[in-house]
């Protein structure tokens, strides 16, 4: 929706001469108005799903076995949520304990079975939201607060779910065993509880047994406001306290707007160009390094401003295994037709002509950068040609087909996960079992990314990413990561207390409305 | 003066009692027949438009299940839909709906009527927990009424003035006016008017709201962009039926026969000029206003059936893209209906 | 006003009083004059501009227009966020958009009257099929149309001008066939059967004459409707693909920049509001004349 | 002056204010109109007789302007009032009524209601119901039929008689004492123009209203005037009694237009010279009927029965005449004759050959024999080619000429209807209407074909362009021996042109007779009206006061049963209403009427 979003100007409401105009906004302490940018599914089993917009719902309602606060100075940060104590029993099995007497919104208490009904349901690989589990697992109940994963039966280290325990939402095994009552009606043990829906509000009210204490706020009203414009000037006028994903210019004139407090924070998201390694001539790896010499990262930054955070890296620097890469591409037109020539396409010719796709309106800039990114590469000689389309054709065109296609030569996407676990990104894109979007075909490069998979322990894992995939990678550019996205968002001054997680989810348990 | 019998006045002694029926046949003659002709037009508007569709765009369940969703889970739930069926019976099914009041479920929005984001669930995608098409359009419905209306209104409130003044000053300094008026009012794309609008009297001069509904005030700014659309088609239709109307004949001699300017303006000028402007508002005016509408409302991300509709078209929610279409064929077909109908009350010699 | 002015005709034909009366509208000569300094501008300008619209400086993002201060030569409109000249690329958003309407009216105009012509002059089912076709096709709202033809594939100059040509051509087909109606039954198309011409050369040769020239006249106020149409595309997103500068994109992506970058918004729509009115002005002016000769003016 | 006259005008001139140097278009009109007199005025086009008639109610449109003069009404001059006072006499004192009586009213707005309100205007102690009913009433005493069904007629369902009838009621019920009445009697046909110019008299009695009535007619003109005034280029040429004026016209422009009047008993019949008795074109019992949706039945139709079982023969080489008032069908017939349009029943036959059952190639062939030249010589010629085009467009179709040899053809056929070869590459806007007319005479001629049908091609011409077509007429008739249909609502062309003459009435012919029995003798009642209605100035063998008809032909959606006729024939008999007459023999040359009463009963 690129000119309903687009209007990045801030205008200020004129309530006081228009007695006609709702002033809204209620001035109740208790109530917190949070204007959502996407929506929610028709159903609440988060198994169902991989919507984001969706996953921070669910981040009021439900907890998870730990908890990492995902920050760039420690990716790797564990912190206890629903479990207290987790360890590496051997290379297949973790165990957890959990925290005792948490109760779910329906008066329940957590116990061993419902963790164990949780994963073994959501890793079925029929669950749309199986791609989140590294594989199937086998959950053993050692008492009632204990638990261990096993993955000896289907053939990985146990230690893939070090970090995507702290992604995973817990649910009641009452509810698995119901589907329809799973779907209708969530049921966790996070903060709020589901209270009901009106129309694009969704109410959550406090949770009174809510293991760390009943959260200060009482209600927290989601409501789904598509209109970036609409989010800001309802901010503004109080009737909303708190809104996501403003645009770069919305959020410099929030910055110095009084009564108004904004965040910016970086995103467990990189923004990728993907290209499509298995037709001409992106199957050329010489042709990708080239395409990738003639960008130049920096003026792409400098547009996206406050968007954007510089990473060299193809995982976010929130990531387990996050790290400058040192041979990642950079702009170097000499060596762009040093590799075209080698290529066989002196100066371009005999290129054929090459479609850009990009999306307008759903993630910031991606128009403008796509422009430049088709210049630049036109500079070189590519023979560029941009396709912008809206999000839900953009969408459509994104993934390889029945037939192994994608369409066009270059795509423009983000990839965003709730944990810092890298595999979530790693091996859906890049290994030619999944490819997703590049379809590339690597053997050398699915040994690698199955090396790091298989590796027993962490630090194992973290020299195997940091010093083979990941440069691998930015040898080979099936895709080249242009930066790492930074999540604007703004708040009423009279709101306190707001954990922010990195791939959108806030937590609200200990914030306060003045 | 002599009175004498005259001839012939017994050939119609017997139809004088009934000539004040002569109305009623012709109307109901004309109801019977636009009536069967719109529901035609309206039954192939809707196939065309259900057909294209189904032809040009791309598979809705990938929309509806979201990207990620396996190709077992698409194919179970475009079974479901009936999207794999062949498109007359697709279209059929359709129609039987429709016929029983029943538009269907949209694809994306929820029952509370909000969007609802793709689930890859096959199971979790249940068309009877989707906003009935039906209600969707009722609620966005009174917003573009408003809209409509006050466009409209404001159109008329620019045009009628200067209009009227143009076409009693046929050749002078207010057709001039007017000329300008309309040439550069027609030459202001409503894309770029209403931005301007909304940055100069919201953003810069903070008096108007602009963007989504939340009272009366929000409508001022886009009627104002509608009624600049299509007040330059009125006051020229407007000025060329009132200045024509002047040089007719009727009107100079209605003043030699001793009527007033005044008069002669008010109960004849006027009248007949109202039909060519009945007749722009058929032919030209409400199709006009149509698209200003879906501009407008997605300019200014007003909750009406426009911006119902392009969000719909855009996620590919194709029950909710019909059923606009088919009320859109029939606001035409009905609208088009009275102006005839009411023109030709006028104006007897027209016949339609 | 009843002695027959007939006689008195003179030597000129109506077109040429018709120029002629319009000639003495001093408004029509200096619309005239912008409109085709503008068109010569739009052909000559990117040539001879030195900035390049396409190159991207992002070191001259958003200058303001000349006249502001912080302006510089030769960035009369100023910058974009992209640092691109805006003067240049609303001259060739012009000459695109220009071209493509022009096109678009050439063939709406082309099948429109012909199928117009065509079912004016042999009624019956045909008329009825054709009228029939266009009353569906009118009933049908050109957004939705445009949206779901460009919005769900990809946006083409020739698919854009098909969605404006299907769009349009039922309103020529109308008017040319009312036109044909009463000119099937005019005497000089009685003579030309009397005189035994065939189908085909009444309608080309003795009706075509008779009812293109006032609905051509409308065809060029159409230039700018379309224009608009394009416009209107671009904005959505659904017109000609960036990086290639069209009104509607170039105002569209410039409305995230409103709040301190307003003339990216502003200048191109006034270019584009220049060029339309002049045009406007000049159909305007032309179409009271060509009034003012039919009511026996001159 | 006499202080007695109700209008005096004197001095009165008339200027283009835009055309400062141009003559004027009014100089130093002067006359004076008694009460109860008739003062005709009469001039050709373009006199400024409209212009006089239209100041006289203050009308007066710019750029005209009265640039001096005065204007006495009842002793005041008017033109020294302001506007207002001149303006309230309109309507009140003074009436106006105009030539086109089917625009002067709000074609919107029933009849009677537009004249309930002028009258309740000039009249405001008369309340609206006494007004209706004193319109109704008045209704009647014109002879408008069904008054009260009519008065919530709209203007477009009147008849241009009808309107003209309820114009004068409009002009008249305010008791003016001057009626302008200019024109209007332009557009009529011939017996209801007559019609008109019978009630004008009547009412002018009853009223006691003076009456400037301005005509292009003199026979008009003399018929109902009692001083006559000649106009030639906005001045005053001769005035004076309307019978000195005929007997002793001075002026030279007064001689011509007396001699402009046609001669209908005084004319010598023509003869063509060649014909043969083997008719080259049959008429069998042709019917045309068209349908048309009935506005008083739900999806019903009418059928209007516009030629009704029309039979007759041609003759090779002879000239025929049909005529016949507007409605009579003869537009239909001219069109089944040149196979336009097909009968319903019956067949046309050329030279024995049924044109029904041509082929379309056949028929093509056949154009090139017959040819039809229409009425209107601004819209029957395209204005976009240039003259040699569209003489040469025939022979291109038919495929005769190429090249040099097509060129020498139009050359050829140009001179001979007297077209100068210079304009050979003119668009045909600068052409008069008589040489548009040679225009589309050349058309036809260039194919050579035998038949050539002239509907109503002369009748949009003035008398001295129609005097000198007649002649290229009978010129080519003589040379080539073409065969002419002339299809006619002008008595006297056709008497001075036609050997022999079908006079049609409802859609049937009702007379059949040659040239000189027909003017002179006319077995049947209507021809006789037609004849005793022409506004000429000499002798008439049939009496108006005798045979001029009340009313206007029945619409031909509800032709009376029996003799269609009967209903305004002033000599039905019962047997009129029970069957339909066939044309019967009534002389020995083979004249023949359809008429029951007989030749030997009319008076």
């Amino acid at each position: 929706m690129a000119g309903a979003s687009a209007l990045g100007a801030v205008s200020f409401l004129p309530t006081a001469g228009l007695p006609f105009i709702k002033t809204a906004a209620s001035q109740d302490v208790k109530t917190l108005v949070f204007a959502a940018a996407g929506t929610v599914t028709s159903s609440w089993d988060p198994t169902s799903h991989t919507v984001a917009p969706q996953i921070t719902a669910e981040g009021f309602i439900f907890n998870r076995l730990t908890n990492c606060p995902m920050t760039p100075e420690d990716p790797s940060e564990i912190l206890p949520d629903l479990a207290v104590e987790w360890r590496s029993v051997d290379e297949f099995t973790l165990e957890y304990k959990l925290r005792q007497g948490v109760k779910f919104h329906d008066g329940n208490e957590l116990t061993a079975e419902d963790v164990k009904a949780t994963y073994e349901y959501g890793s079925d690989p029929s669950r749309p939201a199986s791609a989140w589990y590294p594989g199937r697992v086998d959950v053993e109940v050692v008492d009632r607060y204990t638990v261990r994963l096993n993955t000896e039966a289907y053939g990985y280290p146990a230690l893939n779910f070090w970090y995507v325990s702290s992604f995973l939402p817990i649910l009641s095994a009452r509810d698995i065993a119901n589907p329809d009552r799973l779907r209708s009606r969530p049921n966790g043990t996070g903060p709020f509880r589901y209270s009901e829906t009106q129309g694009d509000r969704i109410i959550f009210e406090a949770f009174d047994e809510y293991y760390d204490g009943k959260p200060n706020i009482e209600t927290v009203v989601w409501a789904y406001v598509p209109d970036a414009n609409t989010r800001v000037l309802g901010l503004l006028n109080g009737e909303y306290h708190l809104t996501e994903r403003l645009e770069p210019e919305q959020y410099v004139s929030l910055t110095g707007e009084s009564g108004i407090t904004t965040d910016r924070s970086l995103s467990s998201e990189n923004k990728y160009l993907h290209f499509r390694c298995n037709k001409p001539p992106f199957d050329n790896e010489l042709v990708r390094q080239a395409a990738v010499a003639a960008i130049d990262r920096d003026q792409v930054l400098q547009l996206v401003a406050e968007a954007g955070q510089a990473s060299d890296c193809h995982i976010s620097p929130v990531k387990f295994g996050y790290i400058d890469v040192p041979n990642y591409p950079t702009f170097d037109p000499a060596r762009c037709q040093e590799l075209l020539a080698a290529a066989g396409y002196p100066n371009g010719q005999g290129l054929p002509e090459i479609e850009f796709i990009t999306s307008v309106g759903f993630y910031p800039k991606t128009r403008e950068y796509g422009e430049l990114v088709t210049a630049m590469l036109q500079a070189q000689g590519f023979p560029v040609k941009l396709t912008t389309l809206e999000p839900a054709a953009w969408e459509e065109q994104l993934y390889r087909g029945s037939d192994g296609q994608g369409p066009g030569h270059i795509i423009d996407v983000g990839w965003i996960t709730g944990s810092p676990e890298p595999d979530l990104v790693l091996r859906p894109n890049y290994h030619s079992d999944f490819a997703l979007i590049n379809g590339i075909d690597d053997a050398e490069l699915d040994a690698a990314l199955d090396r790091q998979r298989g590796a027993v322990s962490i630090d194992e894992r973290l020299k195997l990413l940091q010093e083979e995939t990941l440069p691998m990678l930015a040898d080979k550019v099936p895709a080249i990561s242009l930066f790492s996205s930074v999540f604007l968002r703004a708040m009423s001054d009279r709101v306190s207390g707001v954990k922010f997680y990195p791939n959108g989810p806030i937590d609200l348990s200990k914030a306060t409305l003045s | 003066m002599r009175s004498g019998a005259p001839q012939g006045a017994s050939e119609h002694l017997l139809l004088g009692p009934f000539y004040r029926l002569i109305g009623m046949a012709f109307a109901i003659e004309f109801f019977v027949r636009r009536i069967l002709q719109g529901a035609v037009i309206v039954f192939l508007v809707s196939f065309v438009i259900f057909a294209l569709l189904r032809v040009v765009s791309g598979d809705p369940v990938r929309i509806i299940l979201g990207p990620m969703a396996s190709s077992a889970a698409i194919e179970e739930t475009a079974e479901q839909l009936g999207l794999r069926d062949p498109i007359p019976i697709q279209y059929g099914r359709f129609v039987a709906g429709v016929v029983q009041g029943d538009f269907g479920h949209s694809f994306i929005r929820g029952v509370q009527g909000g969007s609802t984001g793709g689930s890859q669930d096959s199971e979790g995608l249940d068309t009877d927990n989707r906003a009935p098409v039906f209600d969707l359009i009722m609620t966005a419905l009174p917003y573009t009424a408003i809209l409509a209306g006050g466009g409209v209104f404001l159109a008329l409130l620019i045009a009628l003035p200067i209009g009227i003044f143009a076409g009693r000053n046929s050749g002078r300094w207010p057709d001039r006016f007017a000329l300008y008026v309309s040439s550069l009012f027609i030459s202001l794309p409503n894309i770029w008017i209403g931005v301007v609008l909304i940055f100069l009297f919201s953003t810069k001069a903070g008096w108007l709201p602009a963007i989504g509904y939340e009272g009366l005030a929000y409508a001022i700014l886009p009627a104002i962009v509608i009624a600049i659309e299509i007040s330059p088609v009125l006051i020229r239709a407007i000025s060329v039926s009132v200045s024509d109307n002047l040089r007719a004949p009727y009107f100079a001699l209605g003043l030699v026969r001793g009527l007033s300017s005044n008069y002669m303006f008010r109960a004849h000028v006027l009248r007949n000029s109202a039909v060519p402007l009945m007749n722009l508002f058929g032919a030209q005016v409400i199709g006009m206003l149509l698209g200003g509408l879906f501009v407008v409302e997605y300019i200014f991300s007003y909750p009406g059936i426009g911006l119902l509709t392009i969000n719909a078209i855009f996620q590919r929610d194709f029950p909710i893209v019909q059923a606009i279409s088919i009320l859109a064929a029939v606001a035409l077909v009905l609208i088009n209906m009275f102006v005839d109908f009411f023109s030709s009350l006028i104006d007897r010699r027209l016949k339609f | 006003m009843t002695d027959t002015v007939s006689n008195a005709t003179t030597g000129m034909r109506t077109s040429q009083r018709m120029l002629a009366h319009a000639w003495a509208f001093k408004e029509m000569k200096f619309a005239l004059g912008v409109f085709l300094f503008l068109i010569v501008l739009a052909a000559v300008g990117p040539v001879i501009i030195p900035a390049s619209a396409i190159d991207m400086n992002v070191g001259l993002r958003f200058l303001p227009p000349i006249f502001f201060e912080g302006g510089q030569w030769p960035h009369i409109f100023g910058t974009d966020q992209l640092g691109r000249d805006l003067f240049l690329r609303s001259l060739i958003g012009l000459r695109n958009a220009l071209m493509l309407s022009v096109v678009a009216v050439i063939c709406m105009f082309v099948l429109g009257c012909g199928l117009g012509i065509y079912a004016g002059y042999k009624g019956g089912w045909i008329d009825t099929v054709i009228m029939r076709i266009t009353d569906v096709q009118m009933s049908i709202p050109v957004i939705i149309l445009a949206i779901t033809v460009l919005g769900m594939s990809r946006p083409t100059p020739f698919s854009i001008i098909m969605v404006l040509v299907i769009a349009s051509w039922p309103v020529y087909a109308r008017v040319a066939r009312s036109v044909a109606l009463a000119e099937k039954e005019k005497e000089h198309i009685r003579a030309a059967r009397i005189i035994g011409a065939g189908d085909l050369r009444i309608m080309l040769r003795h009706m075509a004459p008779q009812i293109l020239p006032p609905i051509a006249f409308v065809a060029v106020l159409d230039i700018a409707r379309m224009m608009i149409f394009e416009a209107i595309f671009g904005f959505i997103g659904i017109g000609i693909q960036p990086p290639t500068p069209t009104f509607g994109t170039i105002i569209s992506s410039g409305t995230q920049y409103l709040l301190n970058s307003w003339w990216i918004t502003v200048a191109p729509g006034v270019l584009l509001a220049v060029t339309l009115t002049s045009l406007n002005l000049v159909g305007g002016v032309l179409e009271r004349s060509r009034n003012h000769v039919l009511q026996g003016g001159r | 002056m006499t202080t007695r006259d109700v209008l005096q005008v004197s001095g009165l001139s008339i200027r283009n204010a835009n055309l400062p140097k141009a003559a004027p278009v009014l100089q130093d009109v002067s006359f004076s109109a008694a009460p109860k007199s008739v003062v005709g005025i009469i001039g050709e086009s373009g006199a400024g007789k409209t212009v006089l008639a239209k100041a006289l109610v203050n009308w007066v449109a710019s750029p005209l302007e009265i640039s001096s003069g005065q204007l006495f009404f009842e002793g005041v001059d008017l033109l020294k009032q302001p506007a207002e006072r001149f303006n309230a006499m309109r309507g009140r004192e003074i009436s106006y009524i105009g030539a086109d009586p089917t625009s002067a009213l709000d074609p919107t707005v029933p009849v009677g209601s537009q004249i309930v309100k002028k009258l309740v205007t000039v009249k405001p102690t008369l309340s609206k119901r006494e007004a209706k009913e004193f319109v109704i009433e008045t209704f009647q005493a014109v002879r408008i039929p069904s008054a009260s069904k009519r008065f919530n007629d709209y203007p477009f369902q009147f008849s241009g008689g009808m309107m003209q009838r309820a114009l004068i009621v409009d002009a008249l019920v305010t008791n003016p004492k001057l009626l302008i009445a200019d024109n209007i009697t332009q557009p009529l046909d011939v017996t209801v123009a007559a019609q008109i110019l019978r009630l004008l008299r009547q009412l002018q009695q009853d009223f006691e209203t003076a009456i400037v009535f301005v005509t292009a007619s003199l026979g008009t003109a003399v018929d109902i005037a009692d001083k006559v005034l000649v106009m030639k280029e906005g001045r005053v040429v001769e005035s004076g009694g309307t019978s000195g004026l005929l007997a002793n016209p001075q002026d030279d422009y007064t001689k011509q237009l007396i001699h402009q009047v046609p001669d209908i008993w005084g004319a010598e019949p023509f003869h063509s010279e060649q014909i043969d008795e083997h008719p080259i074109l049959s008429i069998r019992d042709v019917s045309k009927t068209y349908q048309l949706a009935d506005p008083d039945v739900v999806f019903g139709k009418q059928a209007v029965q516009a030629v009704r079982g029309v039979s007759f023969d041609v003759r090779r080489g002879e000239n025929f005449g049909v005529i016949g008032e507007s409605g009579c069908g003869k537009s239909t017939l001219s069109r089944l004759l040149s196979a336009l349009e097909s009968p319903d029943t019956g067949e046309v036959l050329f030279n024995g050959t049924s044109l029904s059952s041509m082929s379309s190639k056949q028929l093509l062939n056949w154009r090139q024999k017959m040819q039809l030249i229409l009425q209107d010589p601004y819209n029957s010629i395209p204005s976009y080619m240039t003259i040699g085009d569209i003489i040469a467009e025939p022979l291109r179709i038919h495929n005769l000429e190429k090249g040099n040899a097509l060129w020498t053809r139009v050359k050829a056929v140009m001179t001979e209807v007297g077209l100068n070869l210079d304009l050979i590459h003119d668009l045909p806007a600068g052409l008069s209407a008589g040489q548009r007319q040679r225009v589309s005479i050349a058309r036809a001629l260039v194919l050579e074909p035998e038949v050539l049908i002239l509907d109503e091609t002369l009748s949009a011409l003035d008398q001295v362009e129609q005097s000198k077509l007649l002649a290229l007429f009978a010129d080519i008739n003589r040379r080539r021996s073409i065969t002419c249909i002339y299809i006619s609502h002008d008595l006297a062309m056709v008497r001075r042109i036609c050997d022999r003459i079908g006079v049609m009435y409802l859609g049937k012919v009702v007379e059949l007779a040659d040239n000189e029995s027909l003017f002179s003798k006319a077995g049947h009642p209507y021809t006789r009206a037609l004849l005793s209605a022409v506004p000429v100035l000499e002798e008439k063998p049939f009496e108006e006061s005798v045979y001029l008809l009340d009313g206007e032909p029945p619409d031909p959606i509800n032709i009376p049963a029996g003799c269609s006729f009967r209903t305004r024939c002033p000599f039905a008999i019962d047997q009129c209403a029970q069957e339909e007459p066939n044309l019967e023999v009534y002389e020995e040359k083979g004249s023949a009427a359809a008429c029951y009463v007989g030749y030997a009963k009319l008076p």
